[in-house]
C-alpha cells in the first residue's frame, strides 16, 4: 500500500472537478491552512503517484495551471470508443422551432418569433449547423430577412418522402400563420 | 393562528427540495393566467396534509366542517382564494360538507362517505411527498460527488445526426399551437355594415318616387359594404311591407316600389 | 509499489474522459479482446485501487454505468472554492412531478396533475428541457395523450443505479406522519 496524503487527496479532488486547470495561487482557497510550498509538495505527490502506479491519467502544467488529463497512449482507443456524446436529442424549443419552419417554410425568423412568443437566434443557428435547416433565400419584405427551409437530412431522419407527406399539412399550415394586419 | 407555523410545524424535512431552503420552496404557478405566490404550499392537497397534520387530526375521520372553514381563512391570507385549484378545492370541500349533513336514511342502503375520495387522493398525494422527500435527499447526497469538471473535446468528428422522429414534431407543432394565444384557423375580418345609412336612403328614395330601380340607391363606385349595407335594408323593409321588390324581366335589376304598409316619414 | 493492469488504466482514462456514466457494453469498444468479465474485473480492481490508496475521487454505479467522481468529504472544500459549476436546483413542484413520473411511467400529464392538484405543463416542459423527463410515447386514451417517462439524466441527479433502486411504495410510510418539530 502506498497511500497518500489527505492534502493531496483533496488537490486530486479539486482538480477533478475544475472544468479548467487550476494555478498554484488558486489551491488556496481549499485549505487555508496549507502554504504554497505544501500545495508544491502535494502536486509532487499526485504527479509521483500516477506515474508510479500506472495509472490512466497524469498530472500536467497546462495554461498556468495544473489539470489531470489521460495519457496520449489511450487516446486512440478513446476516440474510437467516442464516448463524447449520447446520441443528440433535440429540446423541446428545437423541436417546435423546427416545427414551425416544416410547416410554414420558407419563413423568417421574426415569423417564428411572433409565433413562439420568444426569441430564437441561438436555436436557429444550432439547427443549421445540425444539417436540418438551410437558408432558402431572402425576403423581399423590409430588410430583405433571411427565410429558412428544411433540409433532404429532416427529411431523412422523420423518414418522409417528400414534404407534402407531413401529416395534416393543410390544416396546420394555416394554423401555424401567425396574425396578420388587417387589410386596409 | 398564524399560517406560517403551521407550515414549518407540518412538513416533514425535504420540503424545500433541494434547494434547502424555503424560499424557493414552490415556483409561482402561471398556468391559470394570473401569477400566485404559492411558496408556502405547492398545491391544495399539500395545504389541506398541512392542516390535517397541525389539527392532529385522523385522516379517516376528518371534521369536515372545520376543516373545510380553515381551508377557506388560510387561502384568504394568503391570497390564494383567486386561484383556480385552490377554490376548487374549497368547493369540494363545501360539497362534502353539505353531504355530511343530510340525514342518513336508515339502513336501506350502505351509507358512502363523502369523504372517502378525499383521503384517498391526500393518502396518494402524502405518498408521492414522501418518494419527493426521498428524492431531494438523494439527490443532496449525489450532489456531494462532483463529476468530472472538464471534457475533452472530441477531436473534430462531424455531429451524429440527432435523433428525431415524426410524432415529436407534430407533438411540437400542437404545443406551439397550445402556446399562441389564438390559433387562427380561419380570419374574418369585421366589417360593419351600414343598414341604417341605406334604410334612411331607401325611405328617402320612396318618399320621392313610387318606384325605382335598386342600383339608384349606389353611389358611382359602390364598395361591397355599401351593396351588402343598401340589400339588407331592401330586404327588411320588404319583411314588414314598407316596399315591395319586383324584377321585371330575368337578368334585369329588380325594381323597389312602396309596400302596402308604406308610410312617408 | 501497486501497479494496477493495463487494463485497468485504459478504463480509468475512458471514465475521465467520458462526460457521462458509462455502460459495461459501451466499455466492450475499447479493446475488443476483452470479455465483460474482464472489463468486470477491471472496475474492480479499479474501485479498490481507489479505496486502498487514498484517493480523492471514487468509482460509482450510477445511471445504467460506472462513473468516478470526487469523494463527499471533499464537497465542502470545492464548494466553497466555487472551482465547479453546480446545475440549477430543483423546485419542490418539479421533484414531485419527477416523484410521480418515475413511479408511474410513462404516466401522462392529466394524471400528474390529478395526483398534485395543481397543473404542471410549465414544469413538465421544464424538465423535459433539462433533459429529466422524456417523451414516452402516446397513450390510446381520448386525444392520444402525450406520456412522459424519466431518463438516465434523471438518475444520474439521484446517483441511483437503476430505476429498480428507487424505495418500494410498501417502504414507505403511507400513513400520516405525526407532527414534526420544525428542523433547526
Amino acid at each position: 500500500m502506498c497511500p497518500v496524503d489527505q492534502r493531496t487527496r483533496l488537490l486530486e479532488a479539486a482538480l477533478f472537478a475544475a472544468p479548467r486547470p487550476l494555478a498554484l495561487d488558486e489551491l488556496a482557497v481549499l485549505d487555508a491552512d496549507a502554504t504554497e510550498d505544501d500545495w508544491r509538495r502535494a502536486l509532487g505527490e499526485l504527479r509521483d503517484h500516477y506515474e508510479a502506479e500506472g495509472h490512466g491519467v497524469e498530472l500536467g502544467e497546462v495554461a498556468g495551471g495544473w489539470q489531470i488529463t489521460t495519457l496520449p497512449i489511450f487516446a486512440e482507443a478513446i476516440e474510437r470508443a467516442a464516448f463524447a456524446a449520447r446520441p443528440a436529442k433535440l429540446s423541446a424549443a428545437a423541436l417546435e422551432v423546427l416545427a414551425i419552419v416544416a410547416y410554414r417554410q420558407p419563413v423568417g425568423r421574426a415569423e417564428i418569433e411572433d409565433i413562439r412568443g420568444v426569441s430564437c437566434g441561438g436555436v436557429l443557428r444550432m439547427l443549421q449547423e445540425r444539417g436540418l435547416l438551410d437558408v432558402a433565400g431572402r425576403s423581399e419584405g423590409l430588410g430583405r430577412p433571411i427565410l429558412y427551409a428544411t433540409t433532404p437530412l429532416f427529411l431523412e431522419l422523420v423518414g418522409l418522402p417528400e414534404l407534402s407527406d407531413l401529416p395534416r399539412t393543410d390544416e396546420l399550415a394555416v394554423a401555424l400563420r401567425p396574425p396578420q394586419s388587417p387589410e386596409p | 393562528m398564524t399560517v406560517a407555523e403551521g407550515r414549518a410545524a407540518s412538513v416533514p424535512a425535504g420540503g424545500a427540495g433541494l434547494a434547502g431552503s424555503a424560499g424557493t420552496a414552490g415556483e409561482p404557478a402561471r398556468e391559470g393566467g394570473f401569477v400566485v405566490n404559492l411558496e408556502r404550499y405547492s398545491g391544495p392537497l399539500d395545504l389541506l396534509l398541512a392542516l390535517i397534520r397541525r389539527e392532529e387530526i385522523d385522516i379517516w375521520d376528518i371534521p369536515i366542517a372545520r376543516i373545510a372553514d380553515q381551508f377557506l381563512q388560510v387561502i384568504h391570507v394568503l391570497g390564494l382564494d383567486e386561484a383556480a385549484e385552490y377554490l376548487e378545492m374549497a368547493a369540494r370541500l363545501l360539497r362534502i360538507k353539505a353531504q355530511m349533513l343530510l340525514p342518513r336514511r336508515g339502513d336501506e342502503e350502505p351509507w358512502e362517505d363523502p369523504r372517502h375520495e378525499l383521503v384517498r387522493r391526500l393518502l396518494e398525494y402524502q405518498q408521492i411527498r414522501e418518494i419527493t422527500d426521498w428524492l431531494a435527499a438523494a439527490a443532496r447526497r449525489r450532489a456531494e460527488h462532483y463529476t468530472r469538471g472538464w471534457i475533452p473535446v472530441p477531436p473534430d468528428l462531424p455531429l451524429p445526426p440527432p435523433e428525431l422522429d415524426l410524432t415529436e414534431l407534430v407533438e411540437a407543432v400542437e404545443r406551439v399551437l397550445a402556446m399562441m394565444p389564438d390559433p387562427v384557423m380561419f380570419r374574418v375580418m369585421p366589417r360593419p355594415l351600414n343598414v341604417e345609412g341605406a334604410t334612411r336612403r331607401v325611405m328617402d328614395l320612396l318618399a320621392e318616387r313610387e318606384s325605382f330601380g335598386w342600383r339608384e340607391l349606389l353611389g358611382a363606385r359602390p364598395t361591397i359594404v355599401d351593396i351588402l349595407s343598401s340589400l339588407v335594408a331592401l330586404l327588411e323593409l320588404a319583411r314588414g311591407g314598407t316596399l315591395t321588390l319586383a324584377q321585371r324581366k330575368a337578368f334585369t335589376p329588380f325594381d323597389v316600389s312602396r309596400g302596402p304598409t308604406y308610410q312617408a316619414a
